[in-house]
């Protein structure tokens, strides 16, 4: 048995912030799992101190006599470390600094490295002089569920005095305020066996799948496997324990489908998944070149062991929550895995065997112990020779009634059985009220952790997540042996689930102990507030008063007190409460039940959930083929959709986006200009059924539409509603091209396929998307064909006659090129869109820039692409909404009455063919110097400004270059039947009203001879 | 009235540039490479013309159309599955225009669609290829699970890839949408950065 | 949640695009509008097993029919949605 | 009636007797064998239909049957946030009838539920999305509702820690409304329970309706763990299992059951003042008094009776986080849960009668129910206490998907996961 030394240092504490670090007072001399030939400096409000690698802040703040590193929440009491693992609610701290600044970090899980800086939080001005600490005074007002009694009067007070002052007091440390400079990712990791925790039994149950051949993901929050037995003076087959874990971590390590993940939690148990975070490089002062800070795992595996071990329960007594008042096994932790004497003088207090443990270990370690004070009447002969040996009283059927101290312990006054007082000086009471399993991943889908009265806890839920087995001490099984076997057993079990065949390894043999313990829960009339949840404040008057008021049910309880509701989300209150609430309504614990366990098991940061995906990164980028020409050309982008597009293409001496766009605009009416608009969704139909299909999923028909012709079309969805529109080509007798417009080209996508799939297999017709397969450029303009003229290969005829308006082709263009030709116009003038295999849209674009200069040609973008539509009045994103009907835009007479098609029916319905119902027209400014703005509400000249008179809005707007105006398309009430009135455009939001003409929405060539010329 | 032809450009021209990026060491652990010189046509069986299109298809060139999401063929013509009764005709090198040389031997038994250049693919091999692919991708790419001649489609870094092995070194090409190269080797190259990465010239 | 596509093997719901209903079935073109309402809008919405419509976009575009318990969200069965339509068809 | 009136004299009276005087909230009764009108779900619309019931209409003989907890469903599961920036005619004098009651309800229930009116704030990404968040502004103005559009730099005076110079989809600016805000969700639930009890008002927990007893197309009452209770008017409120409980009379809703789930972070220091939607993403988050940031974003988007949601999402909604504020990247994400949406087919909600005679329906919440809270309870117990719809109610008819009049918001057509 390894023991480790028994000398303390005596040194006093330094105090200077400037003078050089104090050695650490309270580090034994040798012994635990710290390298003490190298020494980290760091900071603690400021001030310096030294540790060792292998500490946590924790162990190092203890090493050097640091009691008291933070305040709670509501009442600002002093508090120190109260565990040595992720469950502690009372030392949080913020690390580091500038914008990597993290609030609320818990000290018992922050590795140390040098030049680490942590500072105490929720506290002002300084962590020992808390002025809120006030709140101390007057926290007989402040119980549970005070605030929803008052702060009610004057009503005006709320948002203006009082809440401000809460919000202000409340909230734990504050956030960095700056981007996070660090960067974070997200993977997926296969297996056949996640084992979640690498104690005694999860490392049993690793090495049984893992020997059997199954691929094993062991997953370890702590910087070193074994779990408890890093805390514990064990031997497992006659070795230390730190000696025969170096030895299954050798094999493990050795297995080729064996990954052992460090510092990573398993946090949550979602369907099909779990998820994991590895902290990579928070030990670090900043993350290394190209890795990570932290990385989020995404776990799939056959079955899972959840070996998470267990928390030990505090016990809830008058002031319980004083610095120096630990849990016993935390206690043991910093003393036999730091080195680290966590007082000098303890008291331990306890219901159950295990603390005798703490007593042995104190006293081995040279400290003196004072009484070990046992809740119960009857303890066994083995503790009382424990006490016994380490020089200690034993006091049973006794409690701890006060204590002393109040930024510090320094003493405790204990009860017993006969009501005898002893006043016992201490600066360290560890205590034990038993030990809760950690089951939280066992109960996140849903399952109710379940009361065990035999064992006197909560144990895992029957219905567990798919997959898992539960193992160890997060089963209740608390014996080392018990532990080894049962993981042994489980991740034999899951190996044999997943297809290998197993054979057990052998259970190491191990020295006896004992884990009896007895259910008390409370301290009856001690003095002091008892808490029962640390860092929420919530104390044994709250539960009670919660149970007085009716808040009876264990979610109520919790809601009503926030108890289990801080950054440790009960882990060590949850088990007391209910059990208190249960004592106090007279109920069971089992007919009491408790909350619901929710992901995530401990705090995960936000950044790691994200990843790699913020900033420019957020979403992908699709380029068009032209983008780089684009940009040459000086070209502004607009994210349309995950698309980059040019939005305008300004030249020097334009003063803003409208002289350029206006330009553009003028330039397509008055020459020619190209407009890359590859991004409209194409999609290739083929098959014998391709013409019976596109009848089914458009309103118009298209038997009859000859080959090398195109067509417009527009599909409903079901409902009745248009869904998209676009222009198809027939190609051949059994080839279409479809586009779509550029927001749905991926659902129109997926619906072509349900249509296909689901509703019509019986076709014989088959899609696939060719967006991406064909640069496609719009050349539009009264010199477009000119301009084509020099790039069509002869002898092709682009002539009016042999390719007119709505005409496609197959053809080749600049010197071999195969390309698609279609006679298409959105701009109502004469216009072609020209495709060419997608490699050769750049060129082409450079090409077509070429070919047109001598007629002026100019590329436009997005915004004039808009304005050239809304002076036609073609229908775009802005009046595709989703809420109109081919009716609503004028395209109801293209609804074929001689067939079914989606969205027919529905279409009928009496809402939607209802005379009244806003329709497309065109608007114009009376004053037609005046701006129209899209958005704007349409009311009757005269009337008042109320929800009554609203009778539709501005869909798009656009300054007219052909009319000088700015003109509008709208959808008014009843608008086709209002031709020449005049209505207001009312804007209040950017403070606009003013008069416009009610107008057919063409407003440019309306008859449509500039196309066929 | 046009004479020369037009010059072709790279879905990653000006954004993947060759050299050594990420961790410094002697190899890098994974290699980045774009593929050119490629033919892709998709190829989907007509109704009920499976069995007559496989044959036609080992008729003409000795390969067997496969039915799950697998790769068959070599580096000059290889079919990758690409959903049911789906496949995409990869060829290198390829003399003439693939989609006719398909057409000519498969006219009316399935239809075929020029996919050439609505795609990037991507090669990536190297000792920490699947370390690095884990990063956006979910699939599962250990060796017992995916081997070389597997394919699958799926999401990398929410961009949708169609991935399918070719050795064990091992080495996978990825194909994505032309427009989403830039972000793809964004994508690959931050994965890749803490194995060191090697962009190497296309081919 | 992971769906075994019968084609590309099991993968995670964000491949999928989820549409409902798989229960529901289109009407003829002349069938009355109550139907047809019942169709687009009606639901069993069962707290149990149900089958339902799911799109395996970012895969092989497959539609596919999925049982699943709305309770646990285990998934029960996987068809490939155009196997069940034709032999929805055959069996009419 | 126990309690007695809430003021800051009682807390400082009962401070000086150790709290010890408090009564409890409300009585735990046996159900009586008939009542005037039975509601079904004891969570925040069935609790404020009570209330409403009993204060508006005199009708005190109502039991509220709850089968977990009072206030297990969603009004303690939500994101807390009231607003009333609707597009719809439908839809905004009924959402700004329930953020005036939220403004007068403490005085109206004796109870702080902490409305806090600290702002509600779309952002919006493109010029499309600016008009129509215009269109969407004037529709609320012309309707007397509280709207603002701000350009980017107003809005980076308010949020100056934004994400404004390297994102993905800049921010250009955003909608505004300032009475918008946030409610201390589970105070709705015990102030509304408390108050309702005060007038007679059975609350009875854990106690599951199982059955709804029709005779001659009249519901007479239902079958509960506890016994059937017969009732001359019944009403469900029980949004999330609304299809489970109708279909107990024989009904088919237009409506699914679709899992969304919340996020709250550990508690910081005040760093975000008012309620804030990402418009290039599913994102949205409010800073509670408590000091963590409540978030959420899009529903999963698939059935779901399971009360719980999945990682895809989680990891979506963290994005848009991140993407929207860059310095939260080291905040913790401290827990996440989820609740039951009643879904409907145009994204809005359904307070009317049903085919069955006494038989009223309060369903098709979406995720707006929570905001809804006060209006649903107050147009529902007007439904069932006068048998007619309440003026700003009026659009919310269970016919209205028959008759093509639909109330849908986003255009997203009769697709629930879309809404």
């Amino acid at each position: 048995m390894s023991a480790p030394a028994m000398i303390l240092p005596r040194q006093a504490v330094a105090t200077s912030a400037a003078g050089p670090a104090p050695a650490q007072p309270f580090r034994l001399a040798a012994g635990g799992l710290v390298d003490r030939t190298a020494t980290l400096d760091f900071t603690f409000d400021g001030r310096r101190y030294t540790g060792h690698p292998g500490d946590t802040l924790a162990s190092a703040l203890l090493a050097n006599g640091v009691r008291l590193v933070g305040r709670s929440f509501k009442y600002h009491r002093p508090r120190g470390i109260l565990s040595s693992g992720p469950e502690e609610p009372n030392a949080l701290v913020e690390l580091r600094s500038g914008a990597r600044r993290e609030p609320n970090t818990r000290a018992t899980m922050a590795e140390l490295f040098a030049g680490l800086e942590a500072r105490s939080q929720n506290r002002w001005p300084s962590l020992r002089f808390d002025l809120m600490g006030v709140n101390q005074l007057v926290a007989p007002i402040l119980a549970a569920g005070f605030y929803y009694k008052t702060f009610m009067w004057p009503a005006a007070f709320w948002e203006t005095v009082y809440e401000p002052l809460i919000r202000r007091a409340a909230g734990l440390g504050r956030a960095a305020g700056e981007p996070d400079p660090d960067h974070y990712e997200k993977a997926t990791l296969h297996c056949d066996v996640l084992v979640t925790g690498a104690g005694p039994a999860g490392l049993m149950a690793a090495l049984a799948a893992a020997r059997a051949g199954a691929r094993v993901v062991l997953c370890e929050e702590d910087v070193r496997l074994g779990g408890r037995l890093l805390a514990e003076r064990r031997t497992l087959d006659g070795l230390p324990a730190p000696d025969w874990l170096r030895g299954v971590e050798a094999e493990l390590r050795a297995m080729p489908d064996c990954r052992i993940l460090t510092r990573t939690t398993v946090f949550g148990a979602f369907d099909g998944a779990c998820g994991a975070v590895e902290r990579v490089s928070d030990h670090l002062a900043t993350p290394p070149e190209f890795q990570p800070r932290q990385r989020l795992w995404r776990i799939v595996a056959g079955r899972q062991v959840l070996a998470a071990g267990s928390i030990e329960r505090p016990l809830v007594f008058g002031g319980n929550d004083r610095p120096g008042i630990m849990l016993a096994g935390a206690v043991r932790s910093y003393l036999n895995r730091f080195g680290v004497a966590a007082g000098r003088r303890a008291v331990v207090f306890t219901n159950n065997d295990d603390a005798a443990c703490t007593v042995a270990d104190l006293a081995a370690a040279g400290v003196a112990v004072a009484a070990l004070v046992d809740m119960r009447r009857e303890v066994s002969p083995e503790i009382r020779r424990i006490a016994e040996a380490a020089g200690a009283s034993l006091l049973t059927d006794a409690a701890v009634t006060r204590v002393r101290g109040r930024t510090a312990l320094r003493g405790v006054e204990v009860t017993d059985g006969a009501g005898r007082r002893h006043a016992l000086d201490c600066d360290l009471l560890a205590m034990s009220g038993g030990w809760s399993p950690s089951l939280h991943l066992a109960s996140h889908h849903g399952g109710k952790a379940a009361w065990n009265e035999a064992r006197a806890t909560f144990l895992p839920p029957e219905q567990l997540p798919p997959g898992m087995a539960v193992a160890g001490a997060a089963n209740g099984d608390l014996l080392l042996a018990e532990c080894l076997a049962a993981g042994a057993r489980a991740g034999a079990a899951a190996a044999q689930a997943t297809g290998f065949r197993p054979a057990p390894p052998a259970t190491p043999s191990v020295d006896g102990e004992s884990t009896a313990s007895a259910p008390f829960w409370w301290v009856r009339g001690g003095r002091g507030k008892a808490f029962v949840d640390f860092q929420n404040d919530v104390g044994v008057e709250d539960v009670a008063l919660a149970n007085r008021e009716g808040f009876r049910s264990v979610e109520h309880l919790k809601r009503y007190t926030t108890l289990g509701m801080a950054t440790d989300q009960g882990k060590t209150s949850n088990a007391n409460g209910v059990a208190l609430l249960a004592e106090l309504s007279g109920r069971t614990i089992a007919g009491t039940g408790t909350t619901t366990f929710r992901p995530p098991y401990t705090p995960v940061a936000i950044g790691a959930l994200a990843g790699h995906h913020r900033g420019k990164a957020f979403r992908p980028v699709r380029r068009t083929p032209t983008h780089d020409w684009a940009a040459e050309q000086g070209a502004v982008f607009v994210e349309a959709g995950p698309w980059l597009r040019a939005q305008y293409f300004p030249r020097p001496g334009e003063s803003d986006w409208l002289e350029t766009v206006t330009r553009e605009a003028r330039t397509v009416r008055e020459a020619v200009g190209l407009c890359d608009v590859t991004t409209l969704g194409k999609i290739d139909i083929q098959g014998p059924d391709a013409a019976t299909f596109l009848e089914r999923v458009y309103i118009n028909t298209w038997k009859a539409l000859p080959v090398g012709r195109a067509r417009y079309g527009v599909m409903l969805r079901e409902d009745g509603m248009v869904m998209d529109d676009g222009t198809t080509a027939r190609l051949a007798e059994d080839r279409f091209v479809m586009t779509t417009t550029t927001v749905n080209a991926v659902r129109v996508s997926q619906h072509l396929e349900f249509c296909h799939q689901w509703l019509w297999p019986e076709l014989d017709v088959q899609m696939i998307s060719v967006t991406e397969q064909w640069a496609q450029i719009a050349v539009a303009g009264p010199r477009s064909r000119a301009v084509l003229e020099r790039v069509v290969d002869a002898p092709f005829d682009i002539g009016n006659d042999a390719f007119p308006h709505m005409a496609c082709a197959a053809l080749t263009v600049c010197g071999g090129i195969k390309a698609r030709l279609f006679r298409l116009s959105f701009s109502g003038e004469m216009a072609y869109e020209i495709a060419v295999p997608a490699r050769f849209g750049d060129a082409l674009a450079r090409r077509l820039m070429e070919a047109g200069a001598p007629f002026g040609i100019t590329p436009y973008g997005t915004e004039a692409l808009g304005v050239l539509r809304i002076e036609k009045g073609h229908v775009a994103g802005n009046e595709l909404t989703g809420q109109t009907t081919a009716a609503d835009l004028g395209l109801g007479r293209m609804m074929s009455r001689k067939k079914d098609f989606i969205g027919r029916a529905m279409a009928q319905r009496p809402g939607l063919t209802d005379p009244a119902r806003p329709v497309l027209v065109g608007l114009r400014p009376v004053d037609r110097a005046a701006r129209l703005r899209g958005g704007a509400h349409l009311l009757p000249r005269g009337a008042e400004s109320t929800a009554a008179h609203d009778q539709g809005y501005l869909t798009s707007v656009a300054f007219s270059p052909a009319l000088g105006h700015w003109i509008g398309l709208g959808l008014l009430v009843r608008g086709r039947e209002r031709m020449g009135e005049i209505v207001r455009a009312h804007d209040p939001v950017r403070g606009g009203d003013l008069e416009v003409e009610v107008v057919p929405p063409v407003f440019v060539d309306p008859e449509g001879a500039r196309l066929h010329v | 009235m046009s004479d020369t032809a037009l010059a072709a450009r790279s879905p990653l021209a000006g954004l993947l540039r060759p050299g050594r990026q990420g961790a410094r060491g002697d190899l890098p652990g994974v290699v980045v490479q774009e593929r050119t010189g490629l033919q892709i046509v998709s190829l989907a069986a007509r109704k009920g013309q499976e069995v007559p299109l496989m044959a036609a298809v080992r008729a003409a060139w000795g390969i067997d159309l496969p039915t799950t999401p697998r790769r068959v063929g070599d580096a000059r013509l290889a079919f990758v599955w690409s959903g049911p009764s789906q496949w995409l005709a990869v060829a290198t090198d390829w003399p003439g225009d693939l989609e006719a040389a398909l057409r000519a031997h498969l006219g009316g038994l399935g239809s075929l669609t020029d996919q050439g250049d609505g795609r990037v693919v991507l090669r990536v091999r190297g000792p920490h290829a699947r370390d690095a692919l884990a990063k956006g991708m979910a699939i599962d790419l250990h060796p017992r699970a995916f081997q070389p001649g597997d394919v699958a489609a799926t999401l990398a870094a929410h961009i949708g890839v169609q991935i399918w092995q070719l050795d064990e070194a091992p080495t996978y090409e990825m194909a994505a949408f032309r427009s989403t190269a830039g972000s793809l080797c964004d994508w690959i190259v931050a994965a890749s950065a803490e194995y060191g990465v090697e962009i190497v010239e296309p081919g | 949640m992971r769906i075994a596509c019968p084609f590309c093997g099991p993968r995670g719901s964000e491949e999928y695009t989820y549409l409902g209903d798989a229960t529901v079935r289109r009407p003829e073109g002349d069938a009355p509008s109550e139907a047809w309402f019942a169709y687009v809008y009606l639901r069993d919405n069962p707290a149990g097993r149900h089958r339902e419509l799911w799109y395996h976009g970012a895969g092989c575009r497959s539609w596919l029919v999925v049982e699943r318990d709305m309770r646990s969200h285990d998934i029960l069965s996987v068809a490939p949605a155009r196997d069940m339509a034709l032999a929805r068809g055959r069996a009419a | 009636m126990l309690a007695e009136k809430y003021s800051i004299v009682s807390v400082v009276a009962q401070a000086l007797r150790g709290q010890r005087g408090w009564k409890p909230v409300w009585r735990e009764p046996e159900p009586r064998a008939e009542y005037d009108v039975v509601i079904v779900g004891g969570g925040g619309h069935g609790l404020a239909t009570a209330w409403y019931l009993a204060s508006q209409h005199g009708i005190t003989s109502v039991a509220v049957l709850e089968k977990g907890y009072l206030g297990s469903g969603n009004v303690g599961r939500n994101t807390t946030i009231v607003r009333s920036n609707y597009l719809l005619p439908g839809n905004i004098p009924f959402y700004e009838h329930s953020l005036k009651l939220w403004e007068g309800l403490e005085r109206d229930i004796n109870y702080n539920a902490m409305v806090s009116q600290r702002g509600v704030l779309n952002l919006f990404h493109s010029d499309a999305q600016r008009d129509a968040y215009a269109r969407r502004g004037n529709a609320m103005r012309l309707h007397g509702v509280d709207a603002e559009l701000l350009d980017r730099d107003a809005v980076r005076r308010l949020y100056p820690f934004f994400d404004y110079d390297n994102a993905r989809f800049p921010i250009q600016g955003g909608l505004l409304q300032p009475r918008g805000g946030t409610v201390r969700h589970d105070a709705v639930a015990w102030g509304y329970a408390r108050a309702a009890d005060r007038r007679g008002v059975d609350l009875i927990q854990n106690c599951e309706v199982t059955g709804i007893r029709v005779e001659g197309g009249r519901a007479v009452g239902v079958e509960t763990g506890r016994g059937v209770i017969r009732a001359r008017k019944i009403g469900l409120a029980c949004a999330g299992n609304s299809s489970r409980v109708a279909a107990m009379a024989g009904l088919r809703l237009p409506i699914e059951s679709h899992v969304l789930q919340a996020f709250v972070s550990e508690g910081i220091k005040p760093l975000v003042d008012g309620v804030v939607t990402f418009g290039a993403g599913h994102f949205y988050m409010s800073q509670s008094d408590k000091g963590g940031l409540v978030f959420g974003g899009d529903i999963d988007g698939y059935n779901s009776y399971a009360q719980r949601g999945n990682l895809p999402v989680v990891e979506d909604v963290c994005e848009g986080g991140m993407a929207l504020m860059p310095g939260i990247g080291r905040l913790r994400l401290l827990r996440q849960w989820g609740g039951l949406m009643d879904m409907s087919m145009d994204g809005s909600p359904i307070i009317d009668r049903t085919p069955v005679e006494g038989l009223y329906l309060n369903a098709g919440w979406c995720y707006g129910g929570f905001k809804a809270t006060p209006a649903s309870g107050w147009c529902f117990a007007h439904l069932i206490a006068r048998d007619a719809p309440h003026p700003v109610a009026t659009a919310f008819r269970l016919d209205r998907f028959a008759t093509g009049h639909l109330i849908d918001e986003k255009g997203a057509g009769a697709q629930p996961n879309l809404h």
